[in-house]
């Protein structure tokens, strides 16, 4: 199985969700995020203070799928998150050994 | 309990020799103003049971800032709201105002601040302050004759309130139960060593807080409050203050100043991330703020008259003046104007038109206005930058140079068809009023800082200025 | 619509009656209070007219409890005043203090508490909470006589406001308007069941609240109400309870520990971490009853006279002092002192003052709130946790204990020098009211319970306490 | 500076010309209202010294609308209460309730907006509006003599209060400071246009909202105002608006109608989560209105007499039920009652009562809030969705709407035992003016939205819109 | 080591971190998500406009554990924060190739 | 590539970042979190209940870089995280096997 992490645009969650559950993902797990990037961040100004605002608020999605799902689910993100607009994020792809869903007990590709 | 069964009869006794006293009624009440000489429509088959009454019994023990309470019910009534409001700045307008523009982990300390300074500033008024402010002092003092030491600070004879009953009242004000000119008057002495906490919030001792305020509101409100509204030399020289530039506003902004300097910055002052953690209470704060002004300007008219409405009409426009001129400026310089500037902004013409609210006609108000906006936007992002003290919510940046500009544009601006004592108004006497203010103000702020610094200590630890005093002091968290 | 039109004729036609009665203008218009005695002073010349007017037409038909308006403006516009602060302290203060107690999975639900108890309860009173608070019981009861009856409650002779016209007046107030009593006092009719929520926050059910909020205000409320107020025989037995102490937090602090005890804990108490999801709005909730409580404890002067203004100063330092005491108790015991912990000092200081406010001198106010401070935090911190039960917000440890606690030192430190009625102050007849009280809270209390508990249901189920009441009740989530 | 003296001399020269005009003290203060006629008790003899003052010196230069002030204090100290209260219903009221009902990333935007409103809206009143709506005009205008103009909007001869003083009143309330009554009217001025920004909140420039704002300020509402209550023709037609059903409520909803029409919906509306980014600060708002809106309604009779109690206890009553019946709905339909469900109701019966508040009496009042409930929420919930305009906030479903209903159940309701005035109550006068309010408004704000369309312009870009205009307008962040 | 990773329901967090305590797990790190899966959200209705509140309320918890002590852990996850109903959650678990102890600079094992 | 994750103290994450962007890291993604470990919480006492707060604030930095780069990174994190108090947090590395770029769909160690 794979893990499959990425991070979006905020506004882009229900349409990479979408995506996602068209080509049968059945679950994933959401975290709102902070992303430091070439994307630059704007300043702000408080009475006479200057803060540049590095961090701009992103979205991170983390799903895991069967080996066989993992390039559409990636397909699916890509095309449902791009706005071509520089900080429209990264997907990354890691290995997973084991998954278990607590509810049953299941563990493997069957409990994804 | 004994003890205090007997105090009630004691209190019981006088108050019943007090009782037999001319009571005058409700029928009689002489406004509280000047300008409501209602004195001679008093018909005389109404005066003369009075003075029947009074040949009874012997006259109350008045004490020498006092009169008979001549119960006007209409100004009580405006005045009782205005205690209201003022109350309502303080907690919670002032406590969300700052709590919101420090950063998440100092929030529940900065709002401790306000509750905390309330308690003592409140508690001390009733011990001591009061007397301090509007008694009259009737002994020598230092090798000085009680009237000297009279022009400067009030005396001691109504310590913990005594001589106060429900017949009495405030000699300038005869027309207000002389417990509800206290309690008005409290919320003043309460705001006022509140608003200083803006100066140095986020490093504070809780500690180091408590004795610091204590001192102040003895030896430096009371002082300034007795010296230019209890009967004191800067109110006799004709300084026009009318509901506070100089006893509440500079005083407080110059106490902030000296205290930030003497507290040195905030750790990572200038490099750090320090922005506000919550605009939406500041907003409430500010709104709150600037509702409760009113009571505050036009309830130091002490009567619902002309010259309060004006004192009203005047607050809004001053207010609502500056928060435009700031948000202009700060549109045209940094391009993108800012909730905290235009909130900053309205505040900032609420300072100015204080000591001005009842002096000035509405035109002069809303020029006021226009002048503090940028004014004081200067002194919160230049003026601080450049000399490079840490006024952390710009205590000085707004009340100090908005409430000096405002007592020097009280000169310019008086208008005698408002208010009579307009007349007299000169810059001249407000700028030596101003100075006096700051001089008295600086002094014994430091020297105070000076006395806690070497008892309870002023700065937390680095550590706990890093985590932050909500947990370090208070062992709570804000999410 | 045409039953309307009839309705109004109906009312045009008995108003037509009434307004030929002897109307008493401004002119005339006599001091709420029995201190203002300007009946002397009223010439007999303007008497004279509004007899031979009264000559003319027939007398009005008033009811029992009621006597022509003789409209004080002073007092009206006071009142008027402490209407709209007593409101505020229920909406939003009282909604913020306990919405920013709970956790952050039950804000909505709390808060929407407060919000339909003020609907159901307001609206009660104008069914028939008034008539039965200050109307007066023309019938038999039980075999029982009116007169008799009318000790423990009022008549159903102005259920629906029958009778209130814009001329009529409460017998006791003829200075204020009908109508403006009636909103006056609904705001304590609204605010004593709201205080109740406190108790079983995060567990009830919105049906089975409203129930028996309903009910509460009917058969509980109601005849308390008129014991000490309305003319029954708490009132009549000189217990003195000058806004509410006995009234409002003794009875709502009582029915909080039953209702506490009857629906048992909240589950995971005592394990799982039930910290308060905003102290910022616990503050902002606090100081918005501190606001308000002036009006609600001056206010119940009437009139801004002496009494009220001893009302007003007594309120404030009580408040102060109670916050400071528990905060230094809390400062020793816990060594960091919280901001819930100052908070709460403050809330039950200006409990312990309600019943106390008018009668007391200064400094009286000030020991009661140094006291109430600390028996309030052993109330809410130990007396809880020793004997188990799960007061949620603490009503009863705050408000009962509050409550009991001030009602006792009222006769300690009533002082008639302040206030006539002190004359009479003896603890052995306070104590008496507050036993009798508790009785009738904590009894009718338990029974409306049980009715509640085999109709509506009182307590959610187990699944929702866990997921939090805002989804389960109300499908909404506070981020 | 030199101007500023001169200025104030010739503004002492003219006070002084009017200080010499006969005063009209406390003692003869007649009450503003027609009800409390007291000049027949106002003794001869003290008429004549006036009468003789008047003839030694020149009666002073009144303005058409003018009057001498009979300062009235006990009604003055009520109009000042209401006039804070009124004021704390835009801020921090109205900005709290929008603020808390748009998504997280327009919340500063949305309150900047209500502050920045205020700015303009006050700011104009002082320039001009206060003329055109309470002045007189006295020039002919588009060859219309000016008694005719006069009947659809005031003139400038008040304009930057030329003229006011603080001895001058308003004709109809010559009670009241004249400076008081602009205040008072001020805080109207600037709640009504602030409430349309519900209707295109999270999509607006912040510079063609100020160009709209100032506008529409001037162009509709001024006009308006002058029609219902400064001497207009719909005030003469015998139009009941007791508060501003019309003036204030369906002239804002229908003006909101027409702009979210004019400037289509949000991106992604009904497709997009868009709930409330925080319900607390809903309820905060919500009440703050409901306290406020006491000061609106009651305030509207001028002074605290029966009818100011009648409009007092109507407008409590109202919005309680209002608020319980559109929780029943809501619990009955969607089987979980929301908290901004019962908010809503709220505000609902809020404005349903305005127009009427002291015209009915409370059952009519209880009645009014029952309907206004389910109405606005069949607006508020079906017709917006069925219609599919995107009012984001329910500007006009539940101001439009609700104003509209209220203004229709006034007619139905009035009864003449509240209030003389309502003798001459009918629906169809009502629906005159209803239909006349709506089309001024309608066709004034498209014509305002055109002109800002072509100038300021009007939504913000798409990129703005997504990113949110807190960043994009202010580069602030709530988090 | 391995890297264990569970998505809980929120008031699950205390058992779980008593179960692990138990095993001896000397430390986790926990952060706020939103799950979406086969537990389905609620609807939440606006003024007239209905949302489905597809993501729900989780927490998500992450431990890094040495390989012998993996087992154990899962265990005791899955018996802390099951309660058979649909929802409970999923557990990950996939390899870490070093760990380090800023404090110490250790780094392996031992700095678990 | 590797993914190295940190937990360390909130108020470290400006240095942290800086000491990052020094050694050339071009992205990295932030979010809050939890941390229950060695480090001892302090007690929260309301109205007589004692809650011990098990649970402090950490911030959780996670940043994929190429293989060359990762003993740069975790040397820069160290050093600029480190108090030498205990609770100073942890870093873990792992493996990745893709990262894509959403914007271009560039995939491999160029997208990072
Ligand atoms: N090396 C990285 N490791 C972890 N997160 C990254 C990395 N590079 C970028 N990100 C995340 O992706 C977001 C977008 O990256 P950015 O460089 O701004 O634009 P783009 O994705 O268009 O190259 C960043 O805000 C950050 O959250
Ligand atoms: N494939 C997945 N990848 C990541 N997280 C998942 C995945 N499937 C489920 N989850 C997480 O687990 C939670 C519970 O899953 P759900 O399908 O609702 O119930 P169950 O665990 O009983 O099967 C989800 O809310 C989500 O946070
Ligand atoms: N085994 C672990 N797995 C995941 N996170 C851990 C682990 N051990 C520690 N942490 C995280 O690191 C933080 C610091 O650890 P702690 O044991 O308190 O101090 P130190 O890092 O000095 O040993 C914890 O709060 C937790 O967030």
């Amino acid at each position: 199985m794979k893990k499959i992490e990425a991070v979006i645009k905020p506004f882009k969650l229900d349409e990479v969700k979408e995506a996602l559950q068209e080509i049968g993902v059945q679950g994933m797990t959401v975290l709102e995020a902070k992303g430091y990037g070439r994307q630059k961040g704007h300043s702000e100004l408080y009475r006479g203070a200057e803060y540049v605002v590095d961090f701009l608020p992103k979205i991170k999605i983390e799903l895991v799928v069967a080996d066989d799902l993992a390039p559409a689910a990636l397909e699916a993100i890509q095309t449902a998150a791009r706005t071509g607009k520089i900080g429209d994020g990264k997907i990354f792809v890691s290995d997973v050994i084991d998954v278990v869903r607590i509810r049953t007990g299941e563990s493997g590709p069957q409990a994804v | 309990m004994k003890t205090w069964i007997k105090f009630s009869k004691v209190l019981a006794a006088s108050a019943a020799l007090l009782m037999t006293a001319p009571v005058v009624t409700v029928a009689h009440a002489a406004a509280v103003t000047s300008e409501a000489a209602v004195s001679e429509a008093a018909p005389a088959s109404e005066a003369a049971p009075a003075e029947a009454a009074a040949a009874e019994a012997p006259a109350p023990a008045l004490l020498a800032h006092q009169k008979p309470l001549e119960l006007d019910l209409a100004s009580s009534s405006f005045v009782f709201l205005s205690t209201a409001l003022v109350l309502m700045m303080t907690l919670p307008g002032l406590a969300l105002f700052y709590g919101g523009m420090v950063r998440k982990k100092n929030v529940i300390a900065t709002v401790t601040q306000s509750v905390a300074v309330s308690c003592v500033a409140g508690i001390l008024w009733y011990v001591v302050g009061y007397s301090l402010s509007f008694g009259v002092a009737d002994k020598a003092l230092f090798g000085l004759p009680a009237e000297t030491v009279n022009k400067f600070i009030g005396g001691f004879d109504t310590v913990l309130l005594k001589g106060v009953t429900k017949d009495t009242a405030f000699n300038l004000a005869p027309g207000l139960p002389e417990m509800l000119w206290i309690s008005y008057q409290m919320t003043f002495a309460i705001i006022t060593p509140a608003l200083i906490t803006g100066a140095f919030a986020e490093r504070i001792k809780l500690s180091g807080l408590l004795l610091f305020m204590a001192l102040w509101s003895v030896f430096v409100y009371a002082p300034i409050c007795h010296q230019v509204w209890g009967g004191g030399f800067m109110g006799s020289m004709g300084v026009l203050d009318f509901a506070g530039g100089a006893v509440v506003h500079v005083n407080s902004g110059v106490a902030g100043l000296v205290a930030a300097l003497f507290l040195g910055r905030r750790k990572g002052y200038g490099t750090e991330e320090m922005a506000p953690n919550n605009l939406i209470f500041v907003m409430i704060g500010a709104a709150l703020l600037f509702v409760g002004w009113i009571g505050f300007n036009a309830g130091s008219a002490w009567t619902p008259d002309g010259i309060g409405a004006a004192a009203l009409l005047n607050t809004i426009l001053a207010a609502l003046a500056a928060a435009l001129s700031w948000k202009l400026v700060e549109w045209t310089i940094r391009r993108k104007p800012s909730l905290l500037g235009i909130l900053s902004g309205l505040v900032a013409g609420l300072v100015a038109i204080t000591p001005a609210a009842g002096f000035v006609n509405p035109t002069g108000a809303l020029i006021i206005g226009l002048i503090a906006g940028p004014v004081c936007y200067v002194f919160a992002s230049w003026v601080k930058k450049l000399l490079g003290y840490d006024d952390s919510l710009d205590a000085f940046g707004i009340h100090g140079a908005g409430g000096a500009l405002g007592a020097v544009l009280t000169g310019v601006f008086a208008d005698p068809a408002i208010n009579s004592l307009s007349e007299g108004a000169s810059v001249g006497t407000q700028i030596m009023g101003l100075v006096y203010t700051i001089l008295w103000s600086a002094i014994g702020t430091l020297v105070i800082l000076v006395i806690c610094k070497f008892t309870t200590g002023l700065r937390v630890s680095e550590a706990d200025e890093e985590a932050g005093l909500d947990s370090a002091l208070h062992d709570e968290v804000h999410h």
